[in-house]
């Protein structure tokens, strides 16, 4: 009925009902008419920030609001954002190109509905559109957006036409991967600057498969199958995240059976035995980086250690980074074919990596003048050869990573000190430029165009995890801006990997791992095939009553 | 209780004076601090004109001192203000926090206290024999053990081997709301066992050896001899004579005691991801959310306040002869 | 006159010294019996011993037949219910022997309601009490705390609460040696007179033989756990045979006959 | 009635618990100190993070090893250092500080006393813990030696509210006055006459905040705001094996057993020595 779930026997076992359980036992039943047939319990390490899609920044808000709310349309498992090749329809039914394709009309399904009752109406994209690419929002898709997009337009209650500014080849994926329609009837009096204050930011009214049903901060969040949802009844009637601190209780949670679902085990726990619980293997979207700042702190000048490339290879072939990721995300140890996810369509397994050797490694330190000194240390003209990595404490895969790193290094005699710095001061680093190593992690979106974010000159100031080492590479940029306007998928590919390989030889990074994600899901579950890039989008598929039903849940039934 | 009007406005006076040097202190030292809300929150996509935009917006950009008498002037008519770490207006969180806290606080406390006084009076009375000895080597090593420890173990045994109880939150996710009354308070009590229980332990054996030490002081006094002469029951005598004289310093630990506990309860809440007080100052302060960390600073410290002012109260109605030291 | 108490080979012990070694004698109804000796000779622990009020690890032997019964093999409830009804004791420090958290007319009421008096019945009962022991306004001195009455007012709260249900035994440990003289002599005529209302006897505990000239009739005199004699007061004063008891006498010059 | 509970006393907490426990702190203050010859290896060393991580107790790793393949045993001892170290050094801290405003308003008596005894009172009413998870928080770059400085800092007045309690004792000592009448200094009658006597009741604060600073430190580091990785402290251990889901009890069970048997320890010194100070708990026991 309760906490049991994850061991009906231990139940029975411990026949002499102690007194709490016993507690529950008695009065928790009574009247007791659910069961947990239909609800789905995802443990989820920290709360969500906002649940207001064109400001959500956490993945936790993500996992709610992509079910709350519905796109246009949806990207198809191939992750194709070349074209629409592969979207399947959601509000939209259907939508047409215009002959110079750079305008394309919508036509939104008549059934959809927002939550309120009121039907979704082409002005709710127009409205959207508006305040996503409203300076005063601040949004981050809003500026993607406004970028390739020029207006919208309604013609009729039910169709409405994008304008494009320039036909850039993932122009629809930018716009429809982006854009979430939002209900003008609610949300045209609240001052654009105030969003974040308004009510909806916390009680969402979307036109998606789950209704908002409650935010209790800290605790939980819930959500509830809409009453008439026009594209299909989800089978998961109900989503519940029970929040937790901190990963590792996230995961505890699981294991005892209070949740089904976690989206992250560390090997180690994977790898351990669990009654109940069996590991699922996500495609993950997730890689992992660590930045070179390349001048030094503040300045232009160049880094005093890492202006130096060949510095910069040689720290990088010290790295065993099969180790690394096998000890940090994932039994397997996936090192990155380069600066991508593999889940991406432009990735390419056949580029030129730095080797790891540390004898090489050690040979190319000693070339370049660094000697290894009594305390063993490298030194060069007094110097020693010593830096620090950076990493958020919010963020355990990233402090562990740096722990390794530290130590791996210290084997060829550099003199490492971990930073975990909170967020506050993590910001103020990142926006002062003051640090010699940041370890990075992106959630790669399906569009390849991330790279440019991270490593081209243009994103230079741009703040945070915007090219956060001012490197600059006049042929990668070029090569990047090339993939960009190519017209096919195939020229793009071709370019990227010219920015990709200069990338690898430049080493203005070192690409440390690339998790095939160990997902920790209850025996009761019956998962549906999942996205790489958003597992949770595919729940409203998911069964949950599963072949074992627990003893507690038979017993509530029983009552 | 006519001696007690000039003791408590003496008080409040202190109380008041020490008040108004913390909260300025907190403000001015926390602003200097590096960093804002603003960082704390979205440190990967932000622009420079955004961070300016927000500090505007919310007048961070202002001297301090100007920052500081709008704050006042909103605190006392009863704007608190918004947190930005938790996207919600400050009074909302706090009250979220208070309840929770208190909810795991109190009944620990009232647990933790009543089983030390009955604990300090049992040894007390069974001073030197062997199993009041036993249970003094007990005391002195369960106060050795940190209480995240004993909550680690605590989880470990009963949440995680035995499947007891839950292993955190505070209820039932999935069943809590379509529970009978009934069955919700038992899903609470549930989810509370483990955490208060923790807590209640820590409290008893911390005020136990105090109360021991008091009870075995009254012990010896001649008006616990002279109620046994005149033919009391040695309950009767417990209950009359020595708890109303014993109790004094018990109760006094108590008022310092349960204000500390909803900041110190930071650790057990950790453990059992109960999101109180403690967990919220932290996240607080991490996410420099500076109007709800100055919330929470005037609430604690009027807290203990009241908490040390209510203790002296209660000793003063058990005990006539205390004088009250302002 | 019948015997009351008839105490044989009483010995106390706390180690391996005895406190109380081989003490017989008896008092009889009414009576009033003076026990006199140093501090240390071991009279208190006999009126304690007397009332079982020593603790645990005091080791008591011998007999003391009271009312026929025998004080030291009675069950620990049986005693409970002779304290306060049947045998009572004055102790010596008013201020220390008064709860000092609880007014003093409930700690005389208190006597009758743990004997089974209603609640009701016994305040009236301690209030009469006080104002038979010369307390002006005793309903409102009943509701005083002990730290606000004087020295001599405590005690006779103390003997209140001895006498409130007349006992047939009362051991009165020093009753006067923490007043000031004038006040002695008060407390001590209110014992007297308190003690011929109800025929209770008295055990009168002291060191100072001014005092047992005055109220008692007989003395025994104790040394070292011991008593060293013991007879009717005017024969002691007069010829008292025991070297110890001569010297206790001389050290009161002012009582010489 | 007294004497025989005295001797009893005596037999709990004297005679073999005291011994066992200085025995315990010897050692562990001997193996903090000569932590690099005694650790099996290095502590900061990964062997191999892939293969040898989160290895149970055994020949090879006598405590096992962490979720870095880092031995567990060589943490431990290295986590002593820390530790202790910390520990040592915020109690001095405090016990200086404490002595000086103790001495100082108890001596000077008078308006400084009020003073000090007001701002002593207040900063106590404020928990600790509250003051000191706000400094960490606030300041996220505290070395471990910054760390031991703030728990110094937060430890003083509670000294001071013992030093000026006895000083003020003693002051009114007839041979004070004495020595005062002689022409003695303030400061020499301070130094020479008041404050030895104070060294026994210092002794036993001290000794007794030992035990609270280590399961502080341990406390914040626990919460991930006071030792960093990888520097080992006994708490950063416990919060980095915090994971019952990996069944790696080892990297919980020994740095726990560590800080409950170093504060137990400490407490039973510490109550032997309030006894042996303190006459009011001698009589009472």
């Amino acid at each position: 009925m309760t906490f049991t779930r994850g061991k009906p026997v231990r139940y029975h076992e411990f026949g002499r009902p102690a007194a709490i359980l016993g507690l529950v036992a008695v009065f928790g039943c009574v009247g007791d008419s659910a069961s947990r047939g239909g609800t789905l319990v995802v443990s989820s390490a920290g709360d969500a920030d906002v649940l207001f899609p064109p400001l959500t920044a956490l993945a936790q808000s993500h996992e709610v609001t992509d079910l709350v709310f519905e796109k246009l349309a949806a990207i198809g498992p191939d992750l194709n954002t070349m074209s629409d090749a592969g979207w399947t329809p959601r509000l939209a039914q259907s939508w047409s190109w215009s002959r110079d394709s750079m305008s394309v009309t919508f036509h939104l399904n008549p059934r959809a509905t927002w939550h309120d009752g009121t039907p979704v109406r082409a002005n709710d994209v127009r409205f959207a559109f508006d305040l996503y690419t409203d300076p005063k929002v601040h949004s981050s898709d809003g500026r993607d957006i406004a970028e390739v997009t020029d207006s919208v337009s309604v013609s009729d209650s039910l169709t409405c036409t994008a304008w494009f500014k320039r036909a850039a080849p993932e122009r629809f994926y930018t716009l429809v991967g982006g854009l979430v329609p939002l209900p003008e009837h609610i949300l045209s009096k609240v001052p654009r600057d105030s969003l974040l204050q308004s009510p909806f930011a916390h009680a969402p009214v979307g036109s998606g498969p789950y209704k908002f049903v409650k935010w209790e901060p800290k605790q939980r969040i819930e959500i509830a199958a809409a009453d008439r949802f026009y594209l299909g009844q989800p089978r998961v009637t109900r989503v519940i995240w029970t929040i937790a601190p901190e990963l590792k209780t996230a995961v505890q949670r699981v294991f005892t059976g209070e949740a089904d679902f976690i989206e992250t085990l560390t090997p180690a726990e994977a790898s351990a035995p669990h009654d109940g619980v069996r590991p699922v293997r996500l495609r993950g979207n997730v890689l992992g980086y660590a930045v070179f700042n390349m001048h030094e702190d503040g300045t232009n000048a160049p880094h005093p250690l890492f202006g130096d490339r060949a510095l910069r290879r040689a720290l990088s072939m010290a790295l065993d980074r099969k180790t690394l990721a096998a000890n940090i995300v994932d039994t397997s140890g996936r090192v990155p074919y380069g600066p991508f996810s593999r889940s991406l369509w432009s990735a390419d397994s056949t580029l030129r990596q730095a080797p790891f050797d540390v004898d090489a490694a050690r040979r190319a330190l000693d070339s370049l003048g660094w000697r290894m000194g009594k305390d063993s240390v490298r030194y060069k003209n007094g110097k020693p050869l010593a830096f620090s990595i950076v990493t958020p404490s919010s963020s355990e895969i990233r402090n562990r990573t740096a722990v390794v790193m530290q130590e791996q290094w210290r084997q060829v005699g550099a003199k490492v000190t971990a930073e975990v710095l909170d967020f506050t001061a993590m910001g103020e680093r990142m926006r002062a430029k003051k640090f010699d190593i940041v370890i990075m992690q992106t959630f790669a979106a399906p569009s390849p165009s991330g790279v440019r974010q991270a490593w081209s000159t243009s994103s230079i100031g741009m703040g945070g995890a915007n090219n956060p080492g001012r490197y600059s590479n006049p042929v990668v940029d070029s090569a990047i801006d090339n993939a960009l306007t190519a017209p096919t998928v195939t020229a793009a590919r071709a370019h990227y990997r010219v920015a990709y390989q200069a990338l690898l030889d430049d080493a203005p990074g070192i690409w440390l791992w690339e998790p095939a994600v160990t997902a920790g899901a209850s025996t009761r579950l019956d998962l549906a095939t999942l996205r790489p890039d958003a597992w949770w989008t595919s729940i409203p598929t998911w069964g949950v009553t599963g072949s074992a039903p627990r003893g507690a849940e038979a017993a509530a039934k029983k009552q | 209780m006519t001696r007690l009007r000039p003791f408590l406005l003496a008080r409040a006076g202190h109380a008041l004076t020490v008040l108004v040097v913390i909260v300025t202190l907190v403000f001015v030292l926390f602003r200097l601090t590096p960093g804002d809300p603003f960082l704390a929150r979205s440190q990967e996509h932000a622009t420079e004109e955004e961070h300016a935009a927000f500090r505007a917006r919310w007048g961070y950009d202002r001297p301090i001192a100007v920052q500081y008498v709008k704050w006042v002037g909103n605190f006392v008519s009863g704007d608190f203000g918004w947190s930005h770490s938790a996207q919600r207006p400050v009074r909302e969180v706090l009250a979220t926090a208070f309840v929770n806290s208190t909810l795991l606080m109190i009944p620990a406390f009232v647990l933790g206290w009543l089983g030390a006084v009955a604990l300090g009076t049992w040894q007390a009375f069974r001073q030197g024999r062997w199993l009041a000895r036993a249970s003094e080597t007990v005391a002195i090593g369960v106060l050795s053990i940190p209480d995240f420890v004993m909550a680690l173990a605590a989880l470990w045994v009963f949440a995680f081997r035995l499947r007891l109880a839950p292993s955190g939150g505070m209820v039932d996710v999935a069943l809590h709301d379509s529970l009978t009354l009934a069955g919700r308070t038992a899903d609470v009590v549930a989810h509370l066992a483990l955490p208060a229980l923790t807590l209640a332990v820590v409290v008893m054996f911390a005020v136990s050896r105090y109360h021991r030490a008091a009870v075995l002081g009254v012990l010896h006094e001649d008006y616990v001899r002279t109620a046994r002469a005149s033919g009391a029951a040695e309950s009767d005598v417990v209950r009359r004579h020595v708890l109303p004289n014993a109790l004094g310093p018990a109760i006094a630990v108590a008022g310092i005691l349960l204000p500390g506990m909803f900041a110190g309860g930071v650790f057990v809440e950790k453990v059992f991801a109960w999101p109180g007080m403690g967990r919220t100052l932290v996240d607080a302060v991490l996410g420099r959310d500076f109007e709800l960390v100055q919330a929470i600073v005037v609430v604690s410290t009027v807290a203990i306040a009241l908490g040390s002012a209510l203790a002296d109260i209660v000793a003063v109605t058990f005990n006539p002869r205390v004088q009250l030291d302002t | 006159m019948t015997t009351l108490l008839d105490v044989q080979g009483l010995r106390v012990s706390f180690g391996p010294r005895p406190a109380v070694n081989g003490v017989s004698f008896a008092i009889a109804s009414g009576e009033t019996v003076a026990l006199v000796g140093e501090s240390g000779s071991g009279k208190t622990t006999t009126g304690y011993a007397l009332m079982r009020l020593l603790g645990d690890n005091a080791l008591v032997q011998g007999t003391a037949v009271f009312e026929g019964r025998d004080l030291f093999t009675l069950p620990e409830a049986e005693m409970r219910s002779l304290r306060g009804r049947r045998m009572s004791i004055v102790f010596q420090e008013p201020a220390t022997a008064l709860n000092p958290v609880m007014r003093v007319g409930d700690q005389i009421a208190e006597v009758a309601r743990v004997h089974g008096e209603s609640e009701k019945a016994a305040r009236e009962m301690a209030v009469a009490m006080l104002e038979r022991t010369g307390i002006a306004d005793p309903a409102r001195r009943a509701r005083a705390y002990p730290h606000e009455l004087s020295g001599g007012m405590r005690q006779r709260v103390m003997i209140a609460m001895a006498l409130l249900l007349k006992p047939a035994l009362v051991i009165a440990d020093e009753p006067t040696s923490a007043l000031d003289v004038t006040v002695q002599a008060q407390i001590l005529a209110l014992l007297g007179e308190l003690k011929r209302e109800s025929n209770t006897a008295i055990l009168f505990i002291t060191h100072d033989l001014g005092v047992v000239a005055q109220t008692c009739s007989r003395a025994m005199v104790m040394r070292a756990g011991e008593i060293v004699e013991s007879a009717d007061v005017e024969t002691l004063f007069s010829a008292p045979s025991h070297e110890y008891t001569r010297e206790l006498l001389a050290a009161v010059p002012r009582l010489s006959p | 009635m007294i004497a025989g509970q005295a001797e009893r006393a005596r037999r709990t907490l004297g005679g073999p618990a005291v011994y066992a426990a200085l025995a315990v702190i010897a050692l562990f203050v001997l193996v903090a100190l000569l932590a690099p010859v005694i650790a099996p290896h290095d502590p900061f060393a990964q062997p191999d993070a892939a293969t040898q991580a989160n290895l149970a107790p055994s020949g090879a790793h006598l405590l096992g090893t962490d979720r870095y393949s880092r031995d567990v045993l060589s943490r431990l001892v290295f986590g002593a250092r820390v530790s202790l170290g910390i520990a040592a050094l915020a109690v001095g801290i405090a016990m200086t500080l404490g002595t000086a405003v103790g001495a100082l308003a108890g001596y000077a008596g008078g308006w400084t006393d009020r003073l000090v005894t007001r701002t002593v009172d207040a900063i106590l009413s404020v928990p600790r813990v509250l003051v000191l998870i706000f400094i960490v928080a606030a300041f996220p770059h505290l070395s471990v030696f910054g760390l031991a400085i703030m728990l110094g800092l937060t430890g003083w007045p509670a000294m001071a509210k013992v030093v000026r309690a006895q000083v003020r004792e003693t002051a009114a000592m007839d041979y004070v006055l004495a020595a005062r009448a002689l022409g003695v200094r303030p400061l020499g009658i301070l130094t020479r006459h008041v404050l030895p006597a104070a060294v026994p009741q210092i002794l036993v604060a001290a000794t007794l905040a030992v035990a609270t600073v280590i399961p502080l430190e341990a406390g914040l580091s626990f919460l991930g705001l006071g030792v960093r990785q990888p520097t080992p402290s006994w708490g950063n251990m416990m919060l980095d094996g915090a994971d019952f889901g990996a069944h790696t009890w080892w990297l919980l069970v020994f740095p726990g057993m560590a800080i409950v048997i170093t504060v137990l320890s400490i407490n039973v010194i510490g109550e032997r020595l309030r006894e042996m100070v303190d006459p009011r708990v001698r009589a009472s026991r």
